[in-house]
């Protein structure tokens, strides 16, 4: 029995086996998935408050201003005065909404999320459930997310809620595209739609270095439409705070509403680890090919580390985006998805194929 | 500012040394330091005030140190409303309707002479309402043509001070207790 | 155009124009029925081109209300003042000149507000401050409101 | 036989709907409230509805003497509440025939010009604010807060003054006035080169404006449209050029002119404006001349009975104070043309056909301050 922080496989059979021992097969497996749901809770609800925390802060720094600092040390507590406040805030009951799609709406929002921070690899060993079509499962749940939009845009019978959520299924459809190519992109070149071996594909040298310029391609691309897809500035339109007072959310309150705040953060966070770990070898420590001892010594610095660090590194570039650029106007969202990003997607993709198949990659 | 500087007077916290049920109490406790720690307040303004208000906001005086970052366009997701400015005949309709929309609990802040009182607007004029207390209850008075950011930011420290007395079993109690 | 020949111009397009006396600008008193026609030519011709109306403004002389006409030429930079008068207080109506100068439908529905003199062909006059079920004209000089007004 | 059932023939290409933004709306900038027609997210027309902050100043000026009144300009467009101070005073001392010291004239001009940049940012501010880029607005703040500074030591209050009386001044600049307001220049001709940075040269916000809401040069002297927004379309309307005041004429300046007339060039406009007003200051600060602050003033001003009218440049155009006298000390009739109202005339005619994004943005491209159109 050895645990180590840098390989969870271990730990993750001696809890299997020590269940197995003590209850039967079929309780054992009952335990098991409340362990994992119940650690998923909480890791989701501790991401989403440190996201907001840190986008306050970011904001803040890039804002010259100090952001919060009455609440614990540093501000720290902010979020959680926060959640506590909207925890116990009056919900709002629409005479004139469809009340069944109204109160389920920030539901599915929230599950989409949810669901999809199940197939990500944290560390070596340390994933919920490792899929063999990981990349198509988060792509198809994460974009189930929208219906939420929708369903919340249309229920609330408000004009502005329903043009934000029109905005919003638009600008979704269309980058769903993006995101979708340009992470087949990198199938290409890996050969797997398996999370658990496209980080073991990376072990020589991240997608991002390996692939040439296409990778790179993909991963701005990725970026764009990863950010578009989180609905955040300056593609923030469903929400277009100086047009749409709120956009899509407009009518919600309370715990409700912060079921849409949370979900945008932790939309945010599953992004940034796609990314991380397809583009930049997700726990895969920085390695170069051939050079043994410059890899050995990275190794030393654990998976987990450098799994939050590179998502760290894509959400504070997000949150920069947010924070310097206007916002785009809808046809223009439209066409710089249809007429830019789409077409050099599609060409990409047949570059990276034939550099894979002429083996000119790394 | 230092905490025994914004408390210049006693007289709210000795409504609090009444006592109460030790489970409650905590519950309370932690509920009021929720929410006295996240005023989001409404973007709304009127007239010169709002651009005090904006000037309390921006990066000099910055009240987002207290929570008080996140402005919400949407009245529902507002807890306090700032009435930065003359309020009119026309205006008042909607305003009381905006405080309808917003979700309990809410606060208001007086922000600003007009607010108060009508102010410079007071005499010979036929389209003003004096006092915004004539259309929504008011928790904080705030002073001045415009107060300035630090009389804003005094203001709102008040009105955490008083958030931080409610109890569960009678939220409106104090509100009973300093009128 | 200076000022005298701009008088003489301006007392050839409508004799009946009575002159006064101020120190700033050239003013007439225009009767009401040719103050369209005459904004017309002011604006058309080519040697007046008063193209921008930079301010009309209602007032109550208690006798009369009278619409005051503040007129520039871009072009020619010469300004000149007309004036409109009416003592009907009931039914005070006057011409619209805003198909000429866009800018005074706004100006007229707030001089129909305040002083409750109407524009007649005005495309949209409706009260533009006041709520629609306000009674009476604040502006004018009789106006007396118990309710809302507190007297110093 | 089936019967037929001859339902009305919709054309959803043609339905429009409504929506009210405002009173309540963080794009509007106050409490003004359009009520757009819209075709999907193209805006039909739209109709003004004014009046959320009438508070009847025109009628209050009618009972108030003429230094009373220098009190409720301040707060009809509080961004230039100099500006507006100076329509007020110069309109009594012209009635009154009265020579103002050449010291307070170039006083006067430079908190002019100081009160024009403050403005402009504050305009820049909530104009990258409406196109949701949500930094401008605390840089431009930023900045702001230094012109107050210099505004608090010498007249003792940040943004509603009432520092001219009429015939001079309230009291004197602080000693350290003209070495502020130098150090200010300085670090703003700096600081405006981010601004630059940050949103002049983005090419988010030059798809955003450009070409977006076109007024042509007759449109804008027919609407009557005045400040940066018509010379943006070419509106040669500057007062401080063509009727010159204070001491404007001593001062070497250029007339902001583009012909573009969209929304971008109404942005570049003032954005060179706040350059133009800087020079400005530069020229004259070092020149103030020693002299009293005041002319002698009667207690009670009366003004002979008779008409008077004032144009200034205020920071949103022109400003034009006409004042009916019948010889008391108290105004007659006293009316006010103020440069947003005019403006906001001209919002429904070019904003047509565009998005609702795009009205957004021309309406931050128009600046205008609500309680300045209501007065």
């Amino acid at each position: 029995m050895n645990f180590s922080i840098y390989d969870f496989t271990s730990f993750n059979q001696w809890i299997d086996k020590f269940l197995n021992d003590n209850l039967n097969p079929f309780w054992a497996v009952v335990v098991e998935l409340t362990i994992i749901g119940l650690v998923v809770l909480l890791f989701y609800a501790l991401v989403g408050l440190f996201l907001v925390y840190a986008e306050r802060k970011v904001c803040a720094f890039m804002q010259n201003r100090v952001g919060p600092n009455r609440v614990g040390p540093y501000g720290i507590f902010q979020t959680i005065a926060d959640l506590f406040k909207l925890l116990m805030k009056e919900l709002i009951h629409i005479k004139s909404a469809d009340t069944f799609l109204f109160n389920i709406a920030p539901f599915i929002v929230i599950i989409a999320s949810f669901m999809a921070i199940a197939a990500i690899p944290f560390a070596k060993g340390l994933h919920a459930i490792d899929f063999d079509i990981g990349i198509l499962y988060v792509i198809a749940v994460s974009s189930l997310g929208v219906v939420g939009v929708l369903l919340a845009g249309w229920s609330s019978n408000n004009k502005y809620s329903l043009i934000g959520a029109m905005r919003s299924g638009a600008q979704i459809v269309s980058y769903e595209l993006s995101v979708g190519l340009s992470l087949l992109t990198i199938i290409v070149l890996a050969g797997t739609m398996q999370f658990s071996q496209i980080v073991e594909g990376q072990a020589n040298g991240w997608f991002l270095f390996k692939g040439h310029i296409p990778a790179f391609v993909a991963f701005v691309i990725f970026l764009i439409a990863s950010t578009a897809e989180t609905n955040r500035g300056p593609f923030d339109l469903a929400e277009a705070e100086s047009e749409l007072t709120a956009g899509f959310h407009t009518e919600y309150s309370g715990i409700k509403f912060a079921f849409f705040f949370l979900a945008e953060y932790m939309n945010m966070f599953i992004v940034a680890s796609i990314a991380a770990t397809v583009f930049l070898g997700g726990w895969m420590p920085f390695h170069v090919g051939g050079w043994e001892g410059f890899n050995r010594v990275m190794d030393f610095i654990p998976p987990l580390f450098w799994y939050f660090g590179k998502t760290a590194f894509i959400i504070f570039l997000m949150m920069w985006f947010k924070w310097t650029f206007p916002r785009l106007r809808i046809d223009q969202l439209l066409t710089l998805e249809w007429k830019y990003l789409l077409p050099i997607n599609l060409v990409n993709i047949l570059i990276m194929a034939f550099v894979v198949l002429m083996g000119w990659h790394f | 500012m230092k905490e025994g500087d914004f408390r210049d007077n006693e007289t709210l916290e000795l409504f609090k040394k009444s006592g109460g049920n030790i489970l409650l109490t905590t519950i309370d406790a932690m509920i009021d330091w929720g929410r006295s720690n996240s005023i989001w307040p409404l973007t709304f303004a009127t007239s010169c005030c709002g651009i005090e208000m904006m000037a309390t906001g921006a990066s000099r005086h910055d009240f987002a140190r207290f929570g008080i970052e996140v402005y919400r366009a949407s009245p529902r997701q507002a807890d306090v409303i700032v009435v930065a400015g003359t309020i009119v005949n026309k205006m008042a309709p909607v305003l009381k309707r905006l405080y309808d929309q917003m979700s309990d609990p809410k606060y208001v802040i007086a922000m600003g002479a007009c607010a108060v009182s009508g102010g410079p607007f007071f005499y010979n004029t036929y389209h003003v309402v004096r006092g915004v207390d004539h259309v929504i209850p008011v928790d904080v008075y705030v002073p001045g043509c415009p107060p300035r950011p630090e009389a804003l930011l005094y203001g709102v420290m008040q009105l955490q001070r008083k958030i931080k007395l409610e109890t569960m079993g009678d939220p409106r109690k104090t509100e009973e207790l300093t009128r | 155009m200076d000022n005298a020949t701009l008088k003489e111009r301006i007392l050839g397009l409508v004799p009946e124009a009575e002159f006064q006396e101020n120190k700033q600008f050239l003013m007439f008193v225009v009767p009401p029925s040719a103050m369209h026609e005459l904004s017309f030519a002011l604006k058309h011709e080519a040697d007046l081109a008063f193209d921008f109306l930079f301010c009309l403004s209602g007032v109550d002389m208690v006798k009369y209300l009278e619409v005051v006409y503040h007129l520039e030429s871009t072009t020619h930079k010469h300004q000149l003042v007309l004036k409109v008068r009416t003592a009907d207080r009931e039914n005070a109506a006057v011409d619209t000149v805003c198909d000429i100068w866009r800018t005074a439908e706004f100006h007229e529905r707030e001089a129909y507000d305040l002083l409750g003199i109407r524009f007649n062909n005005h495309p949209d006059l409706r009260r533009i401050f006041l709520e629609e079920d306000w009674k009476g004209y604040p502006l004018r000089k009789d106006y007396v409101d118990e309710v809302n007004i507190v007297e110093l | 036989m089936k019967e037929v059932i001859n339902l009305p023939v919709r054309n959803i290409e043609e339905e429009e709907y409504h929506i009210n933004m405002g009173p309540q709306h963080p794009s509007t900038h106050g409490v003004l409230r359009l009520v757009v027609s819209l075709q999907g997210e193209i805006v039909k027309n739209l109709k003004p509805h004014c009046g959320y902050i009438h508070r009847g100043i025109e009628k209050m000026c009618e009972k108030d003497t003429y230094p009373q009144i220098i009190h409720l300009t301040d707060r009809m467009d509080y961004l230039s509440a100099h500006i507006n101070n100076h329509a007020v005073c110069m309109l009594v001392e012209k009635a009154l025939e009265i020579d103002v010291p050449e010291r307070v004239q170039y006083i006067r001009t430079i908190v002019d010009e100081l009160n024009r940049i403050a403005s402009h940012q504050l305009w820049w501010c909530s104009f990258g604010m409406d196109l949701g880029g949500l930094t401008c607005f605390f840089y431009g703040l930023r900045d702001r807060e230094k012109i107050l500074d210099i505004f608090e030591e010498s007249f003792g209050s940040r943004l509603l003054h009432s520092y001219y009386t009429p015939g001079g001044l309230m009291m004197d600049i602080h000693k350290d006035f003209q070495k502020n307001v130098k150090d200010f220049i300085k670090y703003f001709r700096k600081k405006i080169k981010d601004y630059d940075r940050i949103l002049t040269g983005n090419i988010i916000m030059h798809e955003r404006t450009r070409g977006v809401g076109f007024l042509s040069k007759e449109d804008a002297i027919s609407y009557g449209v005045t400040g940066p927004s018509g010379r943006a379309s070419g509106f040669a309307c500057d007062v401080r050029k063509h009727h010159p005041y204070g001491v404007y004429e001593k001062a070497d300046f250029k007339e902001i002119l583009l012909p573009e007339g969209d929304t971008f060039a109404r942005y570049m406009v003032r954005m060179h404006e706040m350059r133009e007003s800087m020079k400005i200051i530069e020229q004259l600060i070092d020149n103030i001349p020693a002299g009293d602050y005041s002319a002698k003033m009667k207690a009670v001003i009366k003004l002979p009975a008779g008409e008077y009218f004032q144009r200034v440049e205020a920071a949103r155009g022109e400003l034009g104070v006409y004042v009916v006298s019948d010889g008391n000390k108290t105004p007659l009739r006293m009316k006010f043309r103020s440069p947003n109202f005019s403006n906001l005339g001209v919002l429904d005619h070019i904003s047509r056909g565009c998005k609702i994004a795009d009205l957004v943005a021309i309406g931050a491209s128009l600046d205008y301050v609500i309680p300045d159109i209501d007065r």
